[in-house]
């Protein structure tokens, strides 16, 4: 499961970039910082390489290992 | 001319600060009268809360902060709660209509307000000038400083290349103030 | 500001930082060196592009060690040498501040202050290094210091810094704070003319292996390197000819005490200071720097309000204006020190006044805010009742 | 800010995770190296101390880590980590440090803790400018960048911090950029359980000062990918000319060196030699 | 000293450095980093043995930058720590003594005053540093800091200086000079049971991230790294439990008086002053240091003339002993202050004093050469008479 | 004490020839190869100008030599020099400095200097002591030794000086000791003649402070005889192995590079484009 | 005993400092009275003249340098020559009769010599130990410390191999003061 | 021609060893250091080498070549 925590993100796109798979937009919501955070797209593509967590600058990525 | 303190207050990245330059260039520069302005940082290394001050008048400014504006200027909701109660009473208030709530406002208060934001976007396609919006409308409501030494200090400070569009701006500033 | 040619009076709305600067560049520095610190980078920024265009030399040093020791370093190559830090950067300076003052070096050293101590609050106003300068190297010596107030003074006294530093081959520091670096103010320029530079008296002719280049309490004549002068210069113990003797006391004594006597006898031109509504004054109120103006506005509604009290200002803060103190202790009956800080220069006062007149620390309510005005109108008027 | 969500390195962080950094900084995909290197270890979060400058970098692990963490002065945290190292020789002792920090102030501290093989980890957050105070060259800025104090272009060649690390004797040395973030944090792992001094140089995005020289402000992704582009294995680079090399960052474990006596052993036999005296 | 048990009690005639080495031992310092410098070195010397002996550490740094930096990293490991040095090596470790002051970390700090500003005459005796430790660095702070004059005091004094750098979280300051750093006389060593030591009040458990670990005007207890205390330790401006605060004026106003108040809090524990024939003097002489020897032998030869002369000797130069010199002031109607330097402590004497009594100050004849009996005495009877 | 033998050297001379080293001392070796290589290369002394920092090797030039001399701090002297040299770039600059004064606390001024490339002539006098104050390690002892403050022999690996220079981006480094006078003349005129930062390392007899620690107290000929055992030539060097070169003193011209810009030449270049703008 | 202030000078080589700390530990730890030590360096960096000074009293020493000594003993002509003029009227000279040539004493002054350098060398082939047979011979002259403190202190101070030579020649000094 | 400026010497016997032809000797005689300041003796085998004016720290020897 990706979860992302909208508040902590800081907007900077990293997490899209580095998704293999893509599947990791931004979202057309604000969030409380004014930016616009990222969305998961079709989590079922989600190859679970953690990349989204890993470079989140701002630990506002989790990914799920256990539930997949 | 009294002396008018001007109190501008929003987040980073809503050119703030470059409104109370801008403010305080035209008004000793152009105007021939005097300005302090000063800036104050919040704690966190960027973006954050931004307070800058202006201080206008006539006479020669000795004490260069300010305690009690006359006039807030306020482009965030923070921005307006941390900073209403300050205002002298028969201040004035200034707010982006769609971005700052006003409520329970003390009597003796004047409020104003304007899209600057939304008519930036829409009729400019650049969210980057609101303030030059803000900039107009305030200079039309309080005449503090001259249009004519507003753009003149405008264009000494923005990048040439977007100077007309600034100016475009302040002029819708004035038209709503209007 | 760019090409300035100055044939008509040019105004400008700047921070004091950049008055700073453009002080510095009309009293023809030529050489800036430092290492970015808040809240005085906007200096370096401004002069790593000026230095280049009036043929001088910027450099962003590897630390503040190397700051002071790259501006003594230029200014034996006969440049005028300038450095801006804030507190933390003087500190690191002040064993080579040492050097230059023993090897009577003009430079100019600029300290923009924060909070604190240690790295402290870096934006925050406040004036708690103003001892700093005249105490922070070891050893017994004096420097000048000024302590400008508003962006105007940045430019005017910055100036001056250089003319002190240059006639009297010593370090001048400018006691600023973040606020007055900050804060925008219009500010006039003086015209070419209307600048009067003080040049270094510099030795003209070699004179011999004993010639005399240190030690004169009327200043002597600098040897600049690459004229064939020969200079001896070292930061021991040394006589008039620069030759070195570290262990003879006697010799260390005429060291130290013509080297303080250079200042102190001139103490009359260096020293200035501003009084405002002295004249019938019962209390007056001794502050200096951006206080000073929290001062004088409270004076003003005082005055209106018929309270005799007056501002005593020094713009020089070292030397320390103790005879002009101790005049003024022999007037008043009360002298309020206002400072941001827990009271620097209040004992110096104090010592000063010598009893003639009571004198209060008020220190600001909230250390680094400026005073309010009615802080210092309740003192007032709590003394006069 | 509630960090709703749980993060499995949150149990690392004093309260909240909040960096205060710019959208984008390479300083929370440092953080995150670090923990997880950490993490995998499985070293108690307490027998680690965090020792940090002034710079951005010095706010990775201060106040944020919730162990015991010494922030200091701008330069300086070599020096302080070295006393603290040398009083409780049982703990890791992290410095965090940015590339103004250990290579511009501080440079005389690294190159001797180095030279003395003392068992520290030095991270070091190159950015290639000074952040925190605005964008100002650093001695890690490359030839001719245009920065806030050098607006006609720098004229100064930058360091290789690695190679200085390398000459003044580090013992463990790798150089990662953000972009290789999980070779970045097995080195840190290495670097941790390395008896010996420990040099972590990583490249890393400043989109906001350094964004502004290179002409990507703001733009964080591209400097990853550009890193991404860039970076050539020091196994790979070996057989590669010097012309090949050019603008190429040489990423890898540059040294490791393990039959040097480390300090804090040393003088543990100079106590035992004392007692026998 | 080998080995020592002390069950019986040892003396030695031995250098000011070394009785100052073996008082910190005494004390338990187990850490010492210092750089080579006249006219401290024995002092490292000594403890590059000593140290490994009990244990501990000794490190000589690459600079003194390294060396401050060192005993506060020291010291929040645990360790008792120590460094020695000279004028120069304390002007460079300025910055860093802020430091400690702010992160509030008990060391102990020697400086051997050698003559000068800059480098100088490192052997000539001199008290030329008298208020750097405590304006030196930049910023608002306090310290502690005691002169002593013999040998036998320069033991005394270090195990006093590590008691209250324990006791009050903060850099004590040892302020000697050449000639009692290399003279030798006999020092009569404490037994065990007579050292009285103060131990840090260190924290015990773990409290949640807002522990109270600074600012406490009665000292907070100290989280030593190792032990799960989560110590959050910065030397930015910061709140009671360590978190930084940089922007708030208020937060720095709390820090600032805060620190000052641990110590001016308790004045009347840290201050020590020395007093001799004071009851019926109509003049006091103020001196610390070395100088006090040469005073106390004038005040003894004047006494025997009949002269109403006394001795008034701060021990603890920082703080100031301020209500205790005003007190005299009350008593004498003439307080003649001599200092090796040229009048450091002066205007301070001045200022306590108030007027109430004339403050005279007599430098020495040459500076760096202990006043003669005759200096002081010419001017007891020219006051006198 | 009068010269009465007119040495061909004394016209450099502040007065009399009167060094106060000890007997031995390799500093006035040094300075004969110094003084001898300005003879030889026939530029007015004038236009040289000399800093140094306090140690006994700061007393080579100040105040001895008749040109101007500008002796500073202990470590200071290569920060003096650059702002010496960028405000008068007509003048060679020549620091005379000791090992600990360089390599010690003077480490950083040293290794940015090598980076900036500025036209200094560094000559470092490596007598693996701190000379002066009285016979202290220094961060170029040798392991194991015993010293005034390594009681029980030194535990800190020595810098190699020269390797360090290189690596922060000195342009000519060379490095002889004095046995090899002659030759370590011939460098400093390379030096003095090259546009860039020149580093020269000698390795000098120190017969009181570090003869008493390899047990040739007083004895200044045996250290030269020793020196002359133990140097290698780089060329040589070369082509023998770590074990080979256990022990061994590599002596030569180590580096020479000529295309890299010279940080005064750059500072002209900037200030035509300031002009241009 | 009445305090007494003893000079030691000569130059870089001769012992001449350890003979006063020898003095000075005599006094204050063997006999139990006081003493103070002291030493001023020349102005080279190695050799060159050496003065050292050291009080010795029954009561406690406050004034811890000399200004005038009751008591100079100089091992060279140079030594001498700058410290003559400073003897207290009735003090003590005490040279080494082959390295000093004593001219022009004032009146009252006390003068005793020996061959301190030839009789080390002579008797016990080692130049080093003259300053014992110096201190020898001012035991004998003066008794300002006994000779068991002397030995006593002596033993603390050099190495124990050369302790045995040492205190030879101390007794050589002592016979020849006799 | 050697020149020896015996005041000057400090007795380090450093141009003793350095003479390839070894005509260098301690003289007798002590300077006004109290140091035995080397003398020439066989003056004819010189070689004008110059090592032992090279080598002396203290500048007290000067060979002449042009006297050869
Ligand atoms: C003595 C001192 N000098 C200067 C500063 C100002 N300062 C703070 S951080 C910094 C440089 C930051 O650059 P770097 O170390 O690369 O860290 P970054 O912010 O890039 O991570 C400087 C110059 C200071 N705090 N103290
Ligand atoms: C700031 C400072 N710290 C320490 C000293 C003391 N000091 C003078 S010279 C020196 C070291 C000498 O060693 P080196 O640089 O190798 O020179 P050498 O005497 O061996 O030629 C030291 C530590 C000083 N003068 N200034
Ligand atoms: S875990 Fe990998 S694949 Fe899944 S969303 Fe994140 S980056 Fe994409
Ligand atoms: S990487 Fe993190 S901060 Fe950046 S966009 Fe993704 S979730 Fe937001
Ligand atoms: S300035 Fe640069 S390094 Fe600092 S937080 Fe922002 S992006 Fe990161
Ligand atoms: S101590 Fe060593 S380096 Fe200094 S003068 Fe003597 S021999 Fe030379
Ligand atoms: S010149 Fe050469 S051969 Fe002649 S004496 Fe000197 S060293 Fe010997
Ligand atoms: S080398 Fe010089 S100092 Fe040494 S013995 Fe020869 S002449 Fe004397
Ligand atoms: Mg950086
Ligand atoms: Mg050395």
């Amino acid at each position: 499961m990706v979860q992302i925590n909208k508040d902590a993100c800081k907007g900077c796109g990293i997490c899209i970039a580095m998704c293999p798979v893509k599947i990791l937009v931004f979202s057309d919501e604000l969030n409380s910082r004014g930016v616009h955070f990222p969305k998961i797209t079709q989590e079922e593509k989600c190859t679970k390489c953690e990349n989204c967590m890993i470079y989140c600058p701002d630990f506002a990525v989790v990914v799920k290992k256990d539930e997949k | 001319m009294k002396k008018v303190e001007i109190r501008l207050t929003g987040v980073g990245g809503q050119g703030v600060v470059l409104s109370s330059v801008i403010l305080g260039r035209a008004a000793s520069v152009y105007d021939k009268i005097n300005a302090v302005q000063t800036e104050t940082y919040g704690s966190d290394m960027r973006g954050g809360d931004v307070c800058t001050e202006v201080i206008i008048a006539e006479e020669r400014i000795i004490y260069p902060i300010i305690n009690n504006p006359d006039i807030l200027v306020a482009l965030s909701q923070k921005a307006y709660d941390d900073n209403f109660n300050d205002l002298k009473a028969e201040g004035i208030i200034i707010t982006d209509s769609d971005l700052v709530n006003v409520s329970s406002l003390k009597k003796g208060i004047i409020y104003y307000h304007g899209s600057f934001n939304k008519i930036a976007i829409e009729e400019l396609k650049k969210k980057a000038v609101a303030n030059m919006a803000m900039l107009g409308f305030f200079q039309e409501k309080t005449k503090i400083v001259s249009l004519d030494a507003l753009e003149k200090a405008i264009a000494d400070l923005v990048p040439s290349k977007t100077l007309d569009l600034n100016l475009k701006a302040l002029q819708i500033g004035v038209n709503i103030g209007k | 500001m760019k090409n300035k040619k100055n044939i008509e009076r040019k105004t400008d709305f700047i921070q004091g930082n950049i008055a700073c600067a453009e002080g510095a560049i009309a009293a023809g520095c030529n050489f800036f060196a430092g290492y970015p610190i808040t809240p005085a980078s906007e200096i370096a920024h401004y002069m790593s592009r000026k230095m280049f265009e009036v043929e001088g030399t910027f450099i962003q040093t590897e630390d503040e060690l190397a700051a002071i020791a790259n501006i003594v370093g230029a200014s034996w190559g006969g440049n005028k040498s300038m450095t801006a830090t804030s507190g933390p950067g003087i500190s690191l300076m002040l064993e080579n501040i040492g050097l230059a003052v023993v090897t009577e070096t003009p430079c100019v050293i600029v300290n923009v202050q924060r909070g604190g101590p240690s790295t402290g609050s870096p934006s925050v106003a406040f004036q708690g290094d103003m001892l700093q300068p005249k105490f922070g190297s070891h050893g017994e010596y004096q420097i000048i210091a000024l302590a400008p107030s508003s962006p105007q003074e940045m430019f005017d006294f910055t100036v001056e810094a250089f003319n002190k530093a240059e006639k009297y081959r010593i370090p001048v520091f400018i006691l600023a704070d973040s606020l007055i670096g900050h804060m925008r103010e219009r500010v006039d320029f003086p015209l070419d003319d209307e600048i009067i530079l003080e040049e270094r008296k510099k030795l003209k002719n070699y004179q011999g292996i004993h010639q005399k280049i240190f030690l004169d309490e009327n200043v002597a004549p600098m040897p600049i390197f690459g004229e064939g002068l020969k200079a001896n210069i070292t930061g021991s113990t040394h006589k008039e000819d620069g030759f070195r003797n570290v262990s003879d006391p006697k010799i260390m004594d005429t060291a130290i005490k013509r080297l303080s006597n250079k200042i102190l006898k001139h103490k009359e031109d260096i020293i200035a200071v501003e009084e405002k509504y002295l004249e019938d004054a019962e209390v007056a109120i001794f502050s200096y720097g951006l206080v000073y103006r929290a001062v004088l506005e409270t004076v003003n509604i005082a005055r209106n309000q018929g309270l005799k009290v007056g501002s005593f200002r020094p713009i020089t803060i070292w030397p320390f204006p103790q005879e002009q103190v101790e005049e003024l202790s022999k007037k008043v009956k009360t002298i309020i020190v206002c400072e941001n800080n827990l009271g620097q220069i209040y004992p110096f006062v104090k010592a000063a006044a010598n009893g003639n007149a009571k004198i209060i620390f008020l220190p600001p309510k909230i250390l680094g805010a400026l005073y309010k005005q009615e802080e210092i109108l309740n003192k007032i008027k709590e003394v006069i009742s | 800010m509630k960090n709703t969500v749980g993060h499995p390195l949150k149990k690392y962080f004093r309260g909240e995770i909040n960096y205060t950094t710019c959208s984008g900084c390479g300083n929370g995909i440092i953080s995150q190296s670090i923990l997880r290197a950490i993490d995998e270890i499985a070293i108690i979060f307490d027998q680690i101390a965090f020792v940090s400058g002034i710079g951005c970098s010095g706010w990775i692990p201060s106040p944020s880590f919730n162990t015991d963490v010494l922030h200091v002065t701008h330069g300086r945290s070599i020096a302080f980590a070295t006393g603290l190292k040398l009083a409780a020789p049982q703990m890791k002792v992290i410095v965090c440090a940015g590339d103004g920090d250990t290579g511009a102030i501080g440079g005389n501290h690294f190159i001797h803790a180095a030279r003395r093989n003392i068992d520290l980890t030095v991270v070091c957050v190159n950015n290639g400018i000074f952040g925190m105070t605005g964008g100002q060259v650093a001695p890690t800025t490359p030839y001719n960048s245009v920065t806030t104090t050098t607006p006609y272009g720098s004229i100064e060649r930058p360091f290789d911090l690695s190679n200085l690390a390398i000459a003044a004797g580090a013992t463990f040395v790798a150089r990662w950029t953000t972009y290789h973030a999980r070779s970045l944090k097995n080195s840190i792992k290495k670097a941790i359980e390395h008896k010996g001094f420990s040099f972590i140089e990583v490249i890393s995005q400043c989109p906001v000062q350094y964004g502004k020289v290179i002409g990507m402000r703001n733009d964080p992704v591209s400097m990853l990918m550009h890193y991404k582009e860039c970076a050539v294995n020091i196994n790979k680079a070996k057989n590669m000319s010097a012309d090949e090399l050019k603008d190429k960052i040489i990423v890898g474990e540059l040294v490791e060196k393990k039959n040097i006596p480390e300090l804090t052993d040393e003088i543990k036999r100079l106590r035992r030699e004392a007692s026998r005296k």
